[in-house]
């Protein structure tokens, strides 16, 4: 139970995290299609991460941090919003700022094409719960690796300016990276994309980046531990 | 002439003018500066909102509030989608917008406070919006009618979320309650003169509704908005700021107290709280994407070119 | 005593507030001796606020937020990290966020010297406590004002680009002024730089910029209400 | 020649070589690697702690990291203007920084990720950079050596606020004492990378302590370090992540752990946790106020004009 907890954290936390990363582009975006684009991948992802956070908590309630008594917070938001950074198992990547759209764009694309290639792993859990999720993530994944791929591709081949941001961007967010599936190297080929030279980067625990964007996510719910919303 | 009986037999039926059909030069470019107006106000309207995604403080209320700033959006893009049928481009207005020659709804000029900004915006500026909007659901153009029938329904939506939202608030804690108290007092005033000016001083009401395209006058929308409200903050328990409001039993309408105008002209001014972080917000989206809207429409041509 | 502590609230806050601003300025200042300079002026600032915070404090303790039982947060932490943005009474012009160095330079001069107006008035104060730090505060104002006014003459006869910036700088925070002192008026004649034809701001409480500072201000000293720093 | 044997002279009897002085090419290009490495790791160095002056958990606190970060700040100015005395500008060397092609330390490639952080590089990172440091007071040439002296002043105050912080840190709740050996555990290992690599593997050393420009080995100085810090971890009761840590009676020193040698290589050449974060900021400040240094330079240039 403590294992399947700890995995469902760390599949939570990064769809959790990566969708806060994308609401920031909300009203942001280069126009309005994107705009709307962008919210519907992290509001999918928003949705996977509450229902991860729910069977982390039902799989070992030990994890849930303990609030003050009479506190209404149901457990996926003692989850999300009372957990300082260092209990965050989410991975750098997904915490990495989101740089221009090119930036965004590539760093979808490594996420989304590893988290779909896990989750239909997971569809061979053990838990059935685990099953269910990785089912209808499976959906949503693949549209968000193909919107990300399509968008990757138009960069490369759309400016002299676009490719140049593209590049950086992939460059930007390529340290970071942990598998790199093939359905990533198969857009970089039809992108004509080199795959850049970096090297993996050194980890000791979380990015700069990640203690910043918690101090924004949970003031308000932290400022009332007894508050109902 | 032919074309002008046709046009004027149409709207005394209230049928619908559509794009294809005759239609006087006036009543094409208040169409168009009106339809703009409120698509302008969808987009600007996501910033104060907006701004209160990142600190949502349950997914749940993070989900129902990034869909509705996503909701805004789309009904941006109907409305845009009802204007170039006109024969202006989204880019041309957009960029009217931007350059502060084109308006957008005076209440997205004040800024959000607090969470319970959120539900009073749902509660007193989706509900606003509802009275004004509704009537507009049988305006003569067809195209806008039947964009202000989708989006109504959704603003009426948003309405109930914001209301439930401010419910559970008050059903918290203190603190929650006078948060809730607090944004009330704020909101109230400028959620009353998203109307408009008083009808004797809004010149182009007799124009418009001769043609259709407004269906009630400023005061009156404003009296429905008040009747419809009193009841809902008795409910929910919080205070109107207004000494002056009572029921009126031979008008059978809730009397009140006139907003402060001289606040409305200085925010149509230019001169409200954010007037100028809106506009540049908005004006540095647009600009920092230009460079992926090239290359979308460079990729586009070349797909074109070698297929 | 009430009256005095809310004096006290509103010019300490305003100090809290502005150095705060300007200490985010630290490590990305145009160069070395702006950085240390900019640091200078925030140090100061945050002098005046702690000493103002814990006068008002002394003057009336009910503006103190009251912590857990047991808790070492002196009263002016209390005030700096416990008070929610509805409660702080700094002006909107001080919350404004940086822009670049010439909006900067431009809030620092209409602050600067407004404050030192103020202040200068306050060596007739009834309040010893005040009067004193009103007459410490005066030569530190003195030097910041000095210091805004000389950039403010040299980006306005700099280039063409530091004139342009520094006059949407001052566009910028114009409609946030509240006094413009005559020392504003004769650096601008100096400068060469029409005052900005736009009216004041109407105000609805403070910015949305203040909630954002807050956050990050007060993350940590929220998260350990019992800590010891 | 007369001048290398007045040079070499000079170095035997532990004089300064100034900067007027006959020096050898390679010690000039030695030096100013050496100080513009030092400077740029004073100037990098501002922002692993300069990320948490904005979240300063008391004013009390706020004021010491706020002034520590300022320090750091004037030490780079003193270690420009003595690398200036041998013929480089500032701008030169900020401008093989911001390429890439000179160095900084090491250690500022790792993240802050807790306010402990302040009090763990006040500790540890500023404890190593003293052992580096102190011994350099004497280094040969003279505007180096006296820009050390001073430095190390400053460097052994922030020092102890470090400590200090900690030990109230340690005073504090549960949380905090495990927030400090969390911090602890990260930085223990970088800490002890400072002082480069071993002994074997420092091919310039030999020279360099030839030129009376490093005093003392790796090695040796890394062992001082450990020496140093053990007791003053003990007295904060916090545990070093080296389980082979221990008291050498025979040595009259601590046996302590290799270093992860492969990690240390890793973060020289660039793929630590923070490499490109770190330059992408230093680039980024040195570009966005080009128009300021602009403006100034105008600005004087016509006032000199005019006068």
């Amino acid at each position: 139970a403590g294992e399947l907890a700890q995995e469902c954290l760390r599949l939570g936390d990064d769809a959790l995290v990566l969708s806060h990363r994308l609401s920031q582009w909300c009203s942001h975006a280069p126009d309005l299609e994107l705009d709307i684009a962008l919210a519907n991948i992290a509001l999918d992802l928003l949705g996977q991460a509450r229902l991860l956070l729910a069977r982390a908590a039902a799989a070992d309630p030990s994890v849930v941090p303990v609030l003050p008594e009479g506190s209404p917070v149901p457990a996926e938001d003692a989850l999300a919003y009372f957990r300082e950074a260092a209990a965050f198992r989410c991975s750098r990547l997904v915490e990495l700022e989101n740089g221009d759209f090119a930036q965004t764009t590539a760093r979808l694309l490594l996420v989304a094409s590893a988290r779909l290639a896990e989750f239909e792993r997971l569809r061979e859990h053990a838990d059935p719960v685990l099953v269910a999720i990785a089912a209808k993530g499976v959906k949503e994944l693949t549209y968000h690796r193909d919107f990300a791929a399509q968008w990757f591709v138009t960069l490369a081949q759309g400016t002299a300016e676009s490719r140049r941001r593209l590049e950086a961007g992939l460059a930007a967010v390529w340290p970071y990276r942990e598998a790199v599936e093939p359905a990533v190297t198969q857009v970089l080929t039809v992108a004509e994309v080199d795959e850049p030279t970096a090297g993996r980067s050194v980890s000791r625990g979380h990015t700069e980046a990640l203690s910043r964007l918690l101090a924004e996510m949970q003031v308000v719910a932290r400022a009332h531990p007894r508050g109902q919303w | 002439t032919e074309l002008e009986a046709g046009f004027e037999r149409t709207i005394e039926h209230h049928d619908r003018i559509e794009p294809r059909d005759w239609m006087p030069e006036g009543y094409r470019k208040t169409l168009i500066r009106q339809i703009a107006q409120h698509a302008h106000s969808e987009i600007i309207g996501m910033q104060p909102e907006g701004n209160w995604i990142t600190r949502a403080p349950s997914l749940r209320r993070k989900a129902i509030l990034l869909a509705k700033v996503q909701d805004e959006a789309g009904h941006g893009l109907y409305l845009y989608s009802a204007a170039e049928t006109l024969g202006v481009s989204r880019l041309q207005l957009t960029e009217m917008l931007i350059e502060g020659k084109q308006k957008y709804s005076s209440i997205f000029n004040y800024p959000t406070l607090s969470y319970a900004d959120v539900g009073t915006i749902g509660w007193l500026v989706d509900g606003a919006a509802i009275c004004n909007q509704v009537p507009l659901c049988r305006t003569s153009f067809g195209p806008y009618g039947r964009a202000m029938i989708r989006i109504c329904k959704e603003e009426s939506f948003h309405q109930r979320q914001g209301y439930e939202l401010l419910m559970t608030m008050m059903r918290g804690t203190d603190e929650q309650r006078a948060m809730v108290q607090e944004s009330v007092d704020r909101f109230w005033w400028p959620a009353l003169m998203m109307f408009g000016p008083p009808d004797d001083e809004s010149p182009n009401t007799a124009q418009s509704m001769a043609w259709g395209i407004k269906r009630n006058t400023n005061d009156d929308l404003r009296q429905r908005m008040v009747d419809m409200t009193v009841p809902q903050a008795e409910a929910l328990g919080v205070t109107l700021p207004d000494p002056t409001l009572a029921w009126n039993e031979e008008r059978g309408h809730y009397d009140f107290a006139e907003p402060d105008w001289d606040e409305f002209l200085q925010v149509i001014k230019g001169n409200g709280p954010c007037n100028a972080q809106r506009l540049a917000h908005r004006r540095r989206a647009h600009e920092d994407g230009a460079w992926v809207r090239e290359a979308a429409t460079a990729y586009a041509a070349k797909r074109e070119a070698t297929s």
